[in-house]
């Protein structure tokens, strides 16, 4: 049975000489958020990050904070224990329950995703990731009409009119701006922001509202409206003013004039955020932009992205889809993987009172889910895995400090765009990596199976 | 005497700061504990930062967070906002319709003001 | 008859595809305690869960207890009936081609979902994507009929391609969105967006006040349509009760959605003079 | 003690590329090579497999299928309703478990590709900036050895080379990107077309002598200049080529034209299906099959090889880097679409599509590519596949050979088919039946010595010992979906259709030699334009699982 790849092995030096103690990595690669920027240059001195040259706001809070801790590596029930004890417990907790979850993942290296995909098979278990609860909507309009895309470099390159819907990058992805989407000075437009149109729409005036040309301040829970305004405006379609003025919260002749320059354009894009996926209408929120993109490209090239959040939340839709066949919300109770987003989504089986174990890798429930099931999860057994300490660690059976992908450890992640980026560690952790205890589990679970 | 509003919880830099920072710093708790009101509600309803009140949602979720206004022109008035958190997630309901996705943001509440 | 009636009290999922008239009718009872369910991810014998009764040659299936975290009733149900006595979980009557089943209770999500032919009738409420597509499929429930005589949730009827889905009471957001052709009657209030995306089809969205439509649908006229009287009383031999105000109202008729091929038409039922 | 020998006795073997037609032998096995018998007869094997009576052939090798990467998985992610009605691979103890349709996911391509006698594939269009993705999949494809072909028909920098009129420096560069990407060769998809779509709506080029905007070069020059760099780097597979004008009426002339402006250079036209059409401006009225010429010019000319891309009826996904095709084909069926450029070097169309046997179109595409077949004179140029899912998925493989092999079955579904098909191909006067020797270059000894794989496709000392045992059968779609055992690197992986021990498998890659002088070039180039680090770009030996470097 094929195993993950150790990352350790594929380990690339980037070390770039030291000097007093210090030394420096270049294009080493952050993966706090979905921009992945893999241009930064750290100075480590002894095993702090003491620079992150090129890191954003939120680079250089996740490099300096993300320095070896003395937390023990293992805690069962609060009570420092052995990795090699926890491993055990994990496995004889997951392998008893009839309906266990494995959740998270977007902030680990595909490496351990893969690893944690085959202990879900294993168990006969629930394989889901953040994605469901971030932009799953998105994957399930995707499912539906399709989308027309393209990486980042084809938005630096030619995209000369740049929409922000329902997101706030100024504030949850700080580079997107300078490095992908209204600075760069690309190939066909050389003059950088100069060359490009750059439009807001939200119900909020962000800071990214306020980096607009042109700003779209829709009534709240109109998007859907919106979007259907603009499909209809470029099939032609004639449209009651007053209705549009009255759902959207713009007059009909502000969409007139976008849909000219959307039309005008040579290469259009449209980024969107949780804004279109966490609001009523959800998956059809951003099925009615990709559709809106889709009919786009009768005209001109249109491209849509979802503005993916966590650092390699993209990979662990790959893998979770190479290995199953779908992206999230894998149910493999039967022996063969199953979808249903609804059904088999954590939210679902949680708030429903379904699943009886749980193996947590890299995220946070006990904050970010909703109140029944941050109840359930409180009153079953399950393991987390994480660097930080966190409302989920510490109500775990089990809780693993590991250590940090991309500044501990190496691996691959999956930029927003699905583009594969490498990480280069700047120090050594004392802490076990996630592909590590997951081996081990993996290990464990297969032998109590059999 | 309460109002009716539509409340959006979202990402803020400081809230994801604090991820890195550590959730159980002053920095991160301030952040996802303080409720964004803009200027024009908080004159009408009598508010100062620091005041505390209470939001209830059409499920009969409720939470009391402090308020702080929003800065500049933000938050149109109607519209409230908190960073993802603790408290945010305190006003979701399960419920999915089919999506695997709760309801997270736009939500009808009323918010009345605390003694 | 046969009869099932449930024991369980687990929140783990209980799965009983296959547990079909057709299927058991042949079986002694013997087999048919034997028949192999899920329980979570565990297979074990529907005896574990069920006290089995009675003799299964009408195809009759007579299931009792609250079967609400039972899943896959039905499913795959060419003829005969079942009856549940009580609440029934997901995915009620998916996929069936023929038969009868009868929920005398509520029913949680994908009710009929892409269901073919038969009559599914839930005398109580229903979840979310009754008579659906499920995600990715080019087309919904293609024949048959699903009565709801309470309330459904959202995405009733996502995508269907021909049949007929009646709810009694409301329904949620986007009824028939992305409807190809077939007819959907929401006796109730309806939530928003109802029939974004249709192509062809009816939508009768009959409660006494209108909702909002998208700007995408034109009207069209108004009137009595005869079509209409048709399937009300079509629907009553089903024993699906009618509203008596449906019957002589008046209708606006509504084309779109125009931003797709705009052949379908909502039907509006206009308050009575 | 144990000798370490591996011993398969008395079958009827074949193993075209020794002449061997059928000839009882026995095959020694050992360290996962075929080596010679003991000179010791004393020495004894510690295992027999006794195949007297059974028919033994090298592991099949499909050279030209889409099995993982970017495009790959964004088909899966599209298409639940594929799988959820598909065949279920249940997990056992030692395999894993997946789904099928027509985009299997990755174990399960494994564990199917080894179920039907194949141990090695290639995938056929990689962007080399997803080149670790692709590597990833890899390992969790097991059975298979695997390479793929990187993608730069449409790349900027070689147009730019070509345009500056500099082939040393786009030979340098293809050999630093094979070497950069651990790929094996140049593929080219619809050269030039698919920057055009990226500028314009519905963009493309539709004759090889026009001009790509912003680049001054022509599908001519790049199909000429890559073909003689490949050449000269003396790389083991050719340049490998997905003509211009995929699908369209009439599209025949461009496909004729490519393989003339190839001159004497070697040059693999892949999926020529699809590529021999006759015709004019989309008119079904007028479409036809102009296979004959075709393979008549190829017939006439040893430096030129294809697969097929033999078209099935049923539903599929079509899958591609030519972009704009990917548009043309949504909207033809109405199906959802995906598309995805990637900066500099590719772009991505995905459209789910049904063949029926009621169309005319699609009746002749099917027609077509038995005429391939059939009217080929050197079936050691010319090899089976669909184009894997574009035809039709690889799992139909025993189902071609059976055409290709009975001919009342044949002729049987050629009524089933629109009647049409008999004045517009000559499928229907063509009587030829292929043999076992044929059927075993057409899919493992072919394809291997085109690929340029000295240890693959043969049963001679120092070959790979990867072979498939087949249960003759006169019904050649049950002898070929059911071998009784395959053999993997000397290990026994599938024994009566049981999955017994999935090897990874390994990669094959190739490193050409290059002027390193050029890579200051190159990277000053990439800083500016790509949106990720030339630093970062590059995949090291050590990112690698199993992989074997083949000689250039």
């Amino acid at each position: 049975m094929s195993t993950a790849a150790s990352p350790a092995k594929a380990g690339h030096s980037g070390a770039e000489g030291t000097d007093a103690g210090t030394t420096v990595i270049q294009d080493s690669t952050c993966t706090f958020c979905g921009c992945v920027c893999d241009d930064i240059d750290i100075t480590v001195k002894d095993n702090h990050i003491v620079d992150a040259k090129r890191a954003c706001v939120l680079g250089k809070a996740w490099f300096y904070n993300h320095h070896a801790d003395d937390r023990p590596s293992c805690l069962i029930e609060g009570r420092p224990a052995s990795v090699a004890e926890g491993v055990e417990r994990a496995a004889r907790i997951l392998t008893e329950a009839k309906y266990p979850i494995i959740y998270g993942l977007s902030d680990t290296t595909s490496e351990a995703q893969r690893v944690a995909v085959g202990i879900g098979d294993t168990i006969g278990g629930t394989v889901d990731t953040t994605t469901s609860v971030c932009h799953g909507p998105s994957g399930m309009a995707f499912q539906d009409v399709g989308e027309v895309t393209c990486t980042l470099g084809e938005v630096a390159n030619r995209g000369d009119l740049i929409i922000f819907w329902g997101g706030n990058p100024a504030e949850s992805h700080p580079r997107h701006f300078s490095k992908y989407s209204l600075m760069p000075k690309g190939m066909f437009v050389p003059n950088g922001r100069k060359d490009r149109t750059a439009v807001g729409v939200d119900v909020r005036k962000t800071k990214t509202a306020k980096a607009m040309d042109l700003f779209f301040q829709i009534k709240p829970r109109s998007d859907f409206e919106a979007l259907w305004t603009l499909r209809a405006l470029a099939k032609g379609i004639d449209i009651d003013p007053e209705q549009v003025k009255n759902d959207t919260g713009i007059e009909l002749s502000r969409w007139q004039d976008l849909m000219v320059r959307m039309k005008a354009a040579k290469f259009g894009v449209i980024l969107f955020g949780m804004g279109l996926t966490m609001t009523r209408g959800k998956h059809l929120n951003s099925e009615a932009l990709l559709c809106l993109v889709r009919d786009m490209n009768a005209f001109t090239r249109f491209v849509a992205k979802p503005m993916r959040g966590h650092g390699n939340v993209t990979g662990a839709d790959n893998v979770v889809t190479w290995q199953t066949g779908y992206p999230f919300g894998v149910n493999m109770s039967r022996g063969y993987p199953r979808f249903n987003p609804g059904e088999y989504t954590t939210s679902d089986t949680l708030a429903r009172r379904e699943a009886d174990a749980a193996l947590l890798i890299a995220c946070d429930p006990m904050a970010n889910f909703s109140q029944p099931a941050r109840e359930w999860l409180k009153s079953i057994p399950y393991i987390a895995l994480d660097p930080k300490d966190t409302p989920t660690t510490r109500s775990a059976t089990v809780a693993f400090t590991t250590a940090t992908y991309g500044i501990n450890t190496p691996g691959t992640v999956y930029r927003m765009d699905d583009v594969p980026i490498y990480l280069r560690p700047a120090f050594p952790s004392s802490h076990p990596s996630d592909f590590d205890v997951l081996s081990a589990i993996q290990r464990r679970v297969a032998e109590l199976k059999t | 005497m309460s109002e009716r509003f539509i409340l959006i919880p979202g990402r803020t830099s400081k809230q994801g700061c604090g991820v890195s920072e550590g959730k159980f710093d002053d920095g991160y708790q301030n952040e996802i504990n303080t409720l964004q009101v803009a200027p024009a509600d908080m004159k009408r309803m009598g508010l100062a930062n620091g005041d505390r009140v209470r939001v209830t949602t059409e499920s009969g979720r409720q939470i009391d967070v402090a308020v702080t206004a929003a800065t500049g022109d933000e938050l149109p008035p109607g519209l409230l906002f908190i960073a993802y958190g603790d408290l945010s997630s305190r006003l979701m309901d399960g419920e999915t319709h089919g999506s695997g996705m709760p309801t997270s943001k736009g939500f009808d509440v009323t918010m009345e003001k605390l003694g | 008859m046969l009869t099932l009636r449930y024991r369980g009290e687990t929140p783990i999922p209980i799965e009983v595809e296959g547990l079909t008239p057709s299927a058991v009718r042949a079986m002694a009872a013997g087999e048919i305690e034997r028949f192999e369910i899920f329980h979570g991810n565990r297979k074990l014998p529907l005896a574990e869960f069920f006290d089995v009764s009675g003799d299964p040659a009408d195809a009759r299936l007579e299931l009792e207890g609250d079967l609400s975290g039972v899943h896959w009733i039905g499913a795959q149900m060419s003829e005969g009936e079942i009856h549940i006595r009580g609440n029934a979980g997901r995915h009620v009557g998916s996929e069936m081609s023929g038969g009868t089943i009868h929920v005398h209770g509520n029913a949680s999500d994908w009710v009929g979902g892409e269901m073919h032919g038969g009559l599914i009738h839930i005398h109580g409420n229903a979840g979310h994507l009754v008579g659906s597509a499920y995600r990715g499929s080019r087309m919904g429930m293609t024949g048959g009929t699903v009565l709801v005589d309470g309330s459904v949730g959202n995405e009733v009827g996502l995508t269907l391609r021909r049949g007929i889905v009646a709810v009694g009471g409301n329904c949620g957001d986007f009824v028939g969105a992305n409807m190809i052709a077939g007819t959907v009657l929401v006796f109730g209030q309806s939530g928003n967006r109802p029939a974004a995306g249709m192509r062809r089809g009816t939508v009768g969205l009959l409660g006494s006040t209108p909702p909002a439509l998208l700007v995408t649908f034109r009207k069209n006229c108004v009137g009595k349509p005869l079509f209409l009287r048709l399937m009300l009383a079509h629907l009553e031999s089903l024993g699906f009760t009618v509203p008596a105000e449906c019957w002589d109202a008046d209708y606006s008729v509504y084309n779109g959605d125009r931003v797709t091929v705009g052949r379908g038409e909502i039907l509006v039922r206009e308050a009575s003079a | 003690m144990t000798s370490g020998y591996f011993k398969i006795a008395g079958g009827t073997v074949y193993d075209p590329l020794h002449g061997i037609d059928g000839e009882r032998r026995d095959i020694w096995i050992r360290d996962g090579k075929i080596v010679e018998p003991p000179s010791d007869p004393e020495v004894r094997s510690d295992r027999t497999l006794d195949a007297s009576g059974l028919v033994v052939m090298p592991g099949g090798v499909d050279m030209h299928c889409h099995i993982a990467g970017p495009k790959v998985n964004s088909a899966r992610k599209m298409r639940p309703e594929d799988k959820r009605k598909g065949e279920k691979v249940v997990r056992r103890a030692g395999t894993r478990s997946g789904t099928v349709g027509s985009v299997p996911s990755t174990f399960a391509t494994g564990y199917k590709y080894a179920g039907l006698g194949y141990t090695t594939a290639f995938d056929a269009a990689i962007p080399p900036l997803a080149a670790r993705h692709v590597h990833e999949e890899f390992e969790d494809t097991p059975c298979l050895d695997k390479g793929f072909f990187v993608l730069m028909g449409n790349n900027h920098y070689v147009m730019q080379s070509i345009q500056r009129n500099e082939p040393e420096r786009m030979r340098s560069f293809i050999a630093w990107l094979l070497g950069a990407a651990k790929g094996f060769t140049p593929k080219l998809v619809n050269p030039g077309g698919v920057e055009v779509w990226k500028q314009l709506p519905s963009g493309n080029v539709h004759g090889l002598d026009e001009t790509v905007a912003n680049f001054g070069v022509t599908p001519r020059q790049i199909i000429e200049q890559v073909a003689r760099a490949v050449d000269e780097l003396s790389l083991p597979h050719s340049v490998h080529i997905h003509c211009n004008n995929l699908g369209m009426p009439g599209n025949w002339h461009t496909t004729l034209e490519t393989m003339k402006t190839l001159g004497d250079a070697r040059g693999h036209l892949s999926h020529i299906q699809f590529h021999s059409y006759g015709g004019g401006e989309a008119d079904e009225t007028t479409f036809n099959s102009k296979a004959p010429p075709l393979v008549e010019y190829v017939n006439t000319h040893p430096n030129l090889t294809v697969d097929v891309g033999q078209v099935l009826f049923g539903e599929t996904t079509t899958m591609t880097a030519d972009g704009p095709l990917g548009y043309y084909l949504s909207n033809a069926f109405k199906s959802k679409w995906f598309s995805s450029d990637t900066e500099m070097e590719s772009g991505c169309g995905i459209a789910p599509i049904e063949y029926k046997n009621t169309s005319l179109v699609h009746s002749l595409q099917w027609a077509i590519g038995l005429e391939w077949y059939l009217l080929a004179a050197d079936p050691w140029r010319v090899v089976m596949s669909t184009d894997h899912p574009n035809g039709g998925s690889f799992l139909a493989y025993p189902q071609i050979i059976q055409l290709l092999m009975d001919r009342t079955y044949r002729e049987d579904m050629l009524k089933q088919v629109h009647p049409a098909v008999l004045e517009r191909s000559t499928l229907g006067g063509l009587s030829r039946e292929y043999s076992l020797y044929e059927i075993c270059i057409i899919t493992r000894s072919g394809p291997a010595k085109i690929l340029g794989l000295k240890n693959k496709g043969h049963l001679a000392p120092g070959a790979d010992a990867d072979i498939t045992i087949y249960t003759p059968n006169d019904d050649k779609t049950r002898m070929f979906e059911l071998p009784r055992a395959v053999i993997k690197s000397g290990v026994v992986i599938v024994d009566q259709g049981e999955i017994r021990e999935p090897l990874t498998g390994k990669l094959l890659y190739v490193s050409p030699e290059y002027d390193t002088g050029i890579e200051s070039d190159i990277a000053e180039w990439f800083e500016k334009y790509y949106s990720i680090r030339f630093r970062n770009y590059q995949v090291p030996l050590d990112y690698l699982h199993e992989a074997e470097e083949v000689p250039c």
